[in-house]
């Protein structure tokens, strides 16, 4: 077990964590936010398990670099849609308020 | 949500949790069969660039790097074509703190620097364009926070340009490496370097740019006009 | 022995703040968390022995969506009464 | 010439999007025509070069795998090239009088069309497992960007549960790749494949298949993770339905078929497999009787597309642990299924668009007296029901005779009563559409006759479908072309 | 592919191209649609009497492609395949001539007469295919194009009944497109062969065949609406009268038929089926619902319903001409496929010209029609006849033989099954030919229209005439070269190789 692994099995755990609060938050910014932290349990993992021989790898490097845009990218247009989403209708969740909603039409 | 669900939800992800790393411990046993490590510096003299992680993202996998930035200048469109058309630039959001106030004087030119040389060492160190780029867009979007205008931010033809200069740079570089019959993105052996820190200037700048273009659409003010939007 | 040490803190630490950003009521808060953990994760990038990634997750993780996050959860902050608007067919 | 077309195909969609950003929505559509007519001819060119010469690989540059990024030009992958060519095509020449062009945020459509085309292209050649992540994200968030062009409050929450969907999917493929690499050092599907073949078991691989597969079916809208399919699908703008639907959840079905069929049959298990058919069974069953249900227009065709792409997941048991002959036999099945969906469902879309255009209105009883008035709209529908229901001489026909022999010849006959059932339901939704519109209500014609443009390019997509059953078999000969050594 | 090949294609295609351009002309374009309409029908009519002439001197008309890789699509003129062809062209002329006077006035002309001759190009299809898997294409066809025909008025009711022959129809497509995966599974493609396939088949298919034959008997049953699967066809009485014609006498049942003579002649051999015991349970299913068909007749009020009761007995003899295991019987079955079709057509032909003319719908609205109406009536009258098997009609013929056929092979009591059946048709025939010629009209007529000189439109008086006509003629005529009757026993000599 080196330490490279421990990191990987953080990651792990960070999936594990993020993908619970992702399915079970209603907040959209918060299921955000866990989407943000199990990105990165991932690029953990990968980084984590290539290297546990202690030989730093750049193509998982690299990897985790075009990932960390790629998620950057996806999460702030994310927070485009939601806030235009909010502002259109005042709500922060798919379907937590659908009920209190009056009778449309 | 109800404690049902949770629990179900809870006990679903530890068997995840449980899964993974199990795997994660299997694969660890195993030899790897294939070392890519020893390949990257075997090849890294004719990637152009002395640092492997410039030269996987660059040069052996350039390819990936393309879509990528394809993949944020779309976030950039799609982020503006849902933010009010009229301007990207919002007079109301210029707070007078005097922190930030402060931090204008001395801060921002220093990060411009530190972006710079994040680019230019990225040959060689640890560095490139994406956290040049990264550097460049929190900087911009702290002196927008601290009220600088921004005119640029106007969704007209110099935005675009902004938005897509790095991947253009790099498409055209693309192309142009063809002309000789060669493979895409294979780049020409003498002239490797250059080409790569121009791709990165590009890049640099365009990345910065739909950050900051990403940041500001969002639409700001949640008080004003409600029946904008829906009905055109 | 120290290192193991260091890196066993800073996974902990991880962790902890991760499990912060979800668990913390206020969202405000939960993205001061997710800050938080974005600056750890760049040490951890450090101790992987991965200097680029760690100035990407500085500037990105930590600086940028750290920023947006923060001034997106300033805004979107309790449910407000829905408009009258309706769902909205296909317009056309 | 080949370097050419390659050109062609990978890198004129991206300059397109570039160029199309510039200009406002009537000088985006004529750029975007000629750009569309360039891609069909090189996607064609391409077509034919590989019919002739066969498949290779194309080392992007000049870095071969495991270091660079190789992509694989084989016979089944030119035609899905071809196939996207021709979808796209008539999608983006539909949007062209569709949309209107007077409000502003629809020129943004030109930019995002071209860049969704590249990045199916990429997915169809990619046999890179990163460069496949990659290609899947640049189609995610350019769908996301195209249901969001529709700009409602619907539309905006459609786009964010499908943005939130997919970010979830791609994670979950991009955490097996992680796997993957860590047992193997290697991205190259290629290369994996070999590797696998060698004796060993990788329990930790196979658990990373799992999740990509997973991940993968999420993106795809396999049953029970459909959730976000039709509100995205019913609610965007017809010719984005149209791409949606036809084309953007094939892709990441073609990621997760290209793996199984790589490395499933050593990293999978029989459960494993079983499980994804079940799942496909009951989104055939399940999603046919909810698309039954839907009263508006459009969820029903979305809900359509949720049980056809049921058929498809029926790929992971028929091909696991069975004969040769019986995998050929599936495989084919299912590239047929996909052409055909795709023709048939972008035809759907197109025509439901026109009809929704035409009676001012999304609901099913609205179509009373459609049959009487806009025959021509209506009969691209029904050609195209024609083949989702699996009738000759469509090719939803052939592919589900395939099916069949497949899953007679695997002996598991219990896919057999799923296929026949699915066909029955599908029957009950499309034929749902076809009463409402034979009621006779209004004495006169009131409704908005679209101009001939709009009806005539879904009338022809609509007949490829219908006439791929006849074509079936030189296009079959084409996807099976063997790898010509080297490259 | 010599013009041999091109001739099957054509005969197709002339109805096809018919429907596409009918499809698109406008509603107002009358007279061009009557021209396509008829000079289509004209044309294919040549063709296949070309084509008949061509089988008869033994010369072959045969396309064939791959589809799917070993899956054949098959277009192959055979002397069977001319019986139906000939049939249906010949109808289909007489059948447009009449909807084109029937429908005068209604709307939706254009899409109708598309799917009308769709429709009767898939039947085209269906004569033609050479294997079951090209069958298979032109039935389900034919069930998509009847659909618009059956729902063609719109009504509440149009669409129940179009609801339910889909759910009938489609079902039965599911049920034989199993048997015929099934049939390709076992055995590969097989395209049909004079005298069947399984002569020598081996013990090992002998335990699948009859599933097999099961399946698909099951599924074209639906079609040929044998008891218990014909619960949609009289629901589909409510289509307008030249679609009920077709559908009874051309189209629809005798798709269902034809497809069962091609399962058990051509593709299992009457011999083999025979040995396997298959036919025995066919000829109980085909006696009973010949029985059903008739005592449901009986007690229908509704001219078309009692019709369609009478459908459903009297397809029913095909099948049992096949069951008997004799030539005789075959050819008896056979000839029955024609003779029902034209005295069928009839009737429905003159029950449209009472509905259409003096607005009656019930038998005992009728009273005194014949006064009214003496042509049709009379065309109606020579049908019921023949229906009923009164010498020298079409019908005398079938009964006959069958009845000679069954002796032949000792199963006596299929004898007592025609008689009864005989009986049952007179008494629920004779009645209305009572109403029609010896009651006196005491109201008026529910909804009356006149049309100058003759009792009705010319477009809607000649046709009934005319296969009245035929009627008599094919009885009287039976042993003249190219009769019917000639025909058929050209088919079985092939077939069973007396």
């Amino acid at each position: 077990m080196s330490v490279s692994l421990l990191y990987a099995f953080a990651g792990v755990a960070l999936c594990a964590m993020g993908g619970l609060g992702f399915t079970v938050l209603e907040h959209l910014l918060r299921k955000l936010l866990a989407f943000n932290l199990m990105g990165s349990g991932v690029f953990l993992v990968l980084v984590g398990l290539a290297q546990h021989r202690g030989v730093p790898d750049p193509v998982p490097q690299a990897m985790v670099l075009t990932g960390i845009v790629v998620t950057i990218a996806a999460t702030a247009l994310a927070v485009v849609l939601m806030r235009r989403y909010y502002h259109l209708s005042g709500q922060t969740g798919l379907v937590v308020c659908e009920e209190r909603k009056e009778p449309m039409e | 949500m109800g404690r049902l669900t949770l629990v179900t939800a809870g006990m679903v992800f530890s068997g995840v949790f449980a899964g993974l790393a199990w795997a994660v411990w299997t694969i660890a046993e195993a030899p790897v069969p294939v070392s890519l490590p020893t390949l990257v510096s075997e090849n890294l003299q004719a990637a152009g660039v002395e640092h492997p992680v410039t030269a996987v993202l660059l040069n052996f996998r350039s390819y990936d790097t393309l879509l990528e930035i394809a993949v944020l200048v779309i976030a950039g469109i799609a982020g503006i074509s849902m933010s009010r058309t009229r301007s990207l630039e919002d007079p109301g959001l210029r707070t007078s703190d005097s922190l930030l106030y402060a931090l204008e004087r001395w801060f921002f030119p220093v990060m411009m620097l530190f972006a710079g040389y994040l680019l230019w060492a990225g040959s060689d160190r640890p560095g490139g364009a994406f956290q040049a780029g990264s550097v460049l867009a929190a900087t911009a979007v702290l002196m927008r926070l601290g009220g600088v205008p921004m005119d640029f931010l106007r969704p007209g033809v110099m935005l675009r340009l902004g938005l897509t200069v790095g991947f253009s740079v790099f498409l055209v570089v693309a192309l142009a490496s063809a002309l000789d019959g060669d493979v895409f993105l294979q780049y020409p052996e003498v002239i490797t370097k250059p080409l790569i820190v121009l791709i990165e200037t590009g890049l640099t700048l365009s990345i910065a740019m739909v950050l900051l273009a990403l940041f500001v659409a969002a639409p700001i003010d949640p008080a004003e006009e409600l029946e904008e939007g829906g009905a055109e | 022995m120290t290192d193991w040490l260091i890196d066993l803190t800073l996974v902990v630490a991880l962790l902890v703040t991760g499990a912060a950003t979800l668990l913390s009521r206020d969202l405000f808060r939960a993205v001061v968390m997710f800050i938080a953990f974005g600056l750890l994760m760049s040490l951890g990038w450090v101790r992987l022995h991965a200097p680029d990634i760690a100035l990407a997750e500085a500037a990105i993780g930590a600086g940028l969506s750290g920023v947006l996050l923060l001034d997106a959860a300033r805004h979107l902050g309790e449910v407000r009464r829905p408009s009258q608007r309706g769902e909205g067919e296909e317009s056309d | 010439m080949t370097p050419w077309l390659m050109a062609g195909l990978l890198f004129t969609p991206l300059a397109w999007a570039v160029l199309t950003l510039f200009p406002a929505f009537r000088l985006g559509r004529v750029l975007t025509r000629l750009g569309i007519l360039a891609q069909f001819l090189v996607a064609a060119g391409l077509w034919m070069t590989v019919a002739q010469d066969g498949g290779f690989y194309y080392p992007l540059g000049g870095w071969k795998a495991p270091l660079g990024i190789e992509l694989r030009v084989d016979g089944l992958a030119v035609t899905f090239v071809v196939l996207t060519a021709v979808v796209a095509c008539a999608c983006g020449w539909h949007a062209g009088d569709y949309l209107s062009p007077e409000t502003g945020r629809h020129r943004y459509f030109w930019p995002l069309f071209w860049f969704l085309w590249a990045g199916l292209n990429g997915v169809w050649l990619g046999a890179d497992l990163f460069n496949l992540y990659v290609g899947l994200e640049l189609i995610s968030l350019c769908s996301v960007g195209l249901v969001a062009l529709a700009g409602n409050v619907g539309a905006l929450r459609a786009a964010i549960r499908y943005l939130l969907a997919a970010l979830l999917g791609s994670l979950a493929y991009l955490l097996g790749v992680a796997l993957i690499y860590g047992q193997f050092g290697s991205l190259s599907l290629a290369g994996i494949q070999a590797l696998v073949a060698s004796a060993e078991s990788f329990p930790g691989a196979g658990v990373g298949l799992f999740i990509m597969i997973l991940g993968l079916a999420l993106k795809t809208a396999l049953f029970p993770l459909h959730g976000w399919l039709p509100p995205a699908h019913g609610i965007a703008k017809s010719p984005v339905s149209a791409l949606l639907s036809a084309l953007v959840v094939k892709a990441s079905f073609y990621i997760a078929a290209r793996l199984w069929l790589a490395l499933g049959e050593e990293l999978g298990s029989f459960v494993l497999a079983q499980a994804v058919g079940v799942a496909g069974a009951l989104a055939v069953i399940l999603g046919s009787w909810l698309a039954f249900c839907q009263s508006r227009l459009k969820q029903v065709v979305a809900y359509s597309s949720v049980a056809q792409i049921g058929y498809l997941f029926l790929l992971f048991p028929l091909t696991f642990g069975v004969p040769d002959s019986v995998v050929q036999l599936a495989q084919q099945g299912i590239a047929l299924q996909v052409i055909s969906h795709a023709l048939a469902k972008a035809a759907m879309f197109l025509a439901a668009g026109n009809l929704i255009l035409s009676v001012g209105s999304n609901r099913v009883e609205a179509l009373a007296g459609v049959s009487r008035f806009l025959p021509f709209s209506l009969f691209s529908f029904a050609l195209a029901g024609v083949s989702l229901m699996g009738l000759p001489p469509s090719g939803g026909f052939t592919a589900k005779w395939l099916l069949l022999q497949a899953s007679l010849a695997s002996g598991q006959w219990w896919w057999l009563a799923v296929l026949l059932l699915g066909g029955l339901l599908s029957a009950a939704y499309v034929f749902r559409i076809y009463r409402a519109s034979f009621v006779e209500s209004r004495g006169q014609d009131q409704f908005y006759h679209p101009p001939r443009v709009l009806e005539a390019i879904p009338m022809m997509l609509a007949l490829m479908s219908l006439c791929l059953g006849f074509v079936s078999e030189p296009v079959l000969a084409v996807m099976s072309l063997p790898f010509e050594e080297g490259g | 592919m010599a013009s041999g090949a091109l001739l099957p294609v054509f005969a197709l295609m002339t109805s096809l191209l018919a429907s596409l351009i009918i499809f698109t002309l406008p509603e107002d374009r009358g007279r061009v649609r009557t021209l396509v309409n008829i000079g289509a029908a004209l044309i294919k009519l040549a063709l296949v009497a070309v084509m008949i002439r061509g089988v008869a001197i033994g010369q072959e008309y045969l396309l064939a492609f791959d589809m799917l890789p070993g899956v054949e699509f098959v277009l192959r003129a055979d002397a069977l395949a001319m019986l139906f062809a000939g049939l249906s062209a010949l109808l289909w002329l007489l059948t447009t001539i009449y909807a084109i006077g029937y429908l005068e006035a209604s709307p939706n002309r254009s899409r109708f007469f598309g799917f009308f001759s769709l429709c009767v190009a898939s039947t085209m299809g269906i004569a033609l295919a050479g294997n079951l898997f090209t069958f298979f294409i032109f039935y389900e066809m034919l069930t998509l194009s009847t659909y618009p025909l059956v729902v063609h008025r719109g009504t509440p009711k149009a669409l129940r009944a179009g609801r339910n022959y889909l759910i009938y129809t489609l079902t039965g497509g599911a049920v034989l497109l199993l048997g015929i995966v099934c049939l390709h599974g076992l055995v590969g493609d097989l395209r049909f062969q004079e005298g069947g396939h399984f002569a020598g088949a081996g013990p090992e298919l002998r335990g699948a065949l009859p599933w097999v034959f099961f399946l698909l008997v099951s599924g074209l049953g639906v079609k040929a609406a044998l008891v218990p699967l014909h619960g949609w066809l009289p629901q589909a009485m409510v289509a307008p009268a030249p679609v009920s014609a077709l559908l009874h006498a051309v189209a629809v049942v005798k798709a269902g038929a034809f497809g069962i003579v091609r399962v058990v002649f051509e593709v299992f051999g009457l011999e083999s089926a025979q040995s396997m015991g298959l036919l025995s349970v066919l000829v109980v299913v085909a006696s009973v619902t010949i029985l059903y068909g008739s005592a449901m007749a009986l007690y229908q009020v509704d001219l078309k319903r009692r019709l369609a009761f009478s459908t459903i007995s009297q397809v029913s003899y095909i099948v049992l001409g096949l069951c008997l295991f004799g030539p005789v019987g075959a050819a008896g079955g056979l000839v029955h496929l024609v003779n029902q079709g034209i005295m069928k057509i009839t009737l429905f032909f003159c029950a449209g010209n009472y509905a259409e003319t003096l607005g009656a719908h019930r038998i005992d609205e009728l009273d005194g029609a014949g006064k009214r109406m003496p042509g049709t009536s009379v065309a109606f009258t020579i049908a019921a006849f023949g229906m009923i098997g009164a010498p020298p009609l079409a019908g005398f013929i079938t009964k006959w033989m069958l009845g000679i056929g069954a002796l032949a092979e000792g199963m006596d009591w299929v004898v007592g099954v025609l008689i009864l059946s005989s009986v049952l048709n007179a008494a629920y025939f004779l009645p209305i030919l009572h109403r029609l010629w010896f009651r006196e009209r005491t109201t008026p007529w529910p909804k009356e229209y006149r049309w100058g000189r003759l009792e009705t439109s010319v477009w809607l008086f000649w046709p009934p005439l005319m296969t009245a006509v035929m009627t008599m003629a094919i009885g009287v005529f039976a042993a003249m070269p190219f009769s019917p009757l000639a025909w058929v026993i050209l088919i079985v000599s092939r077939e069973v190789a007396l």
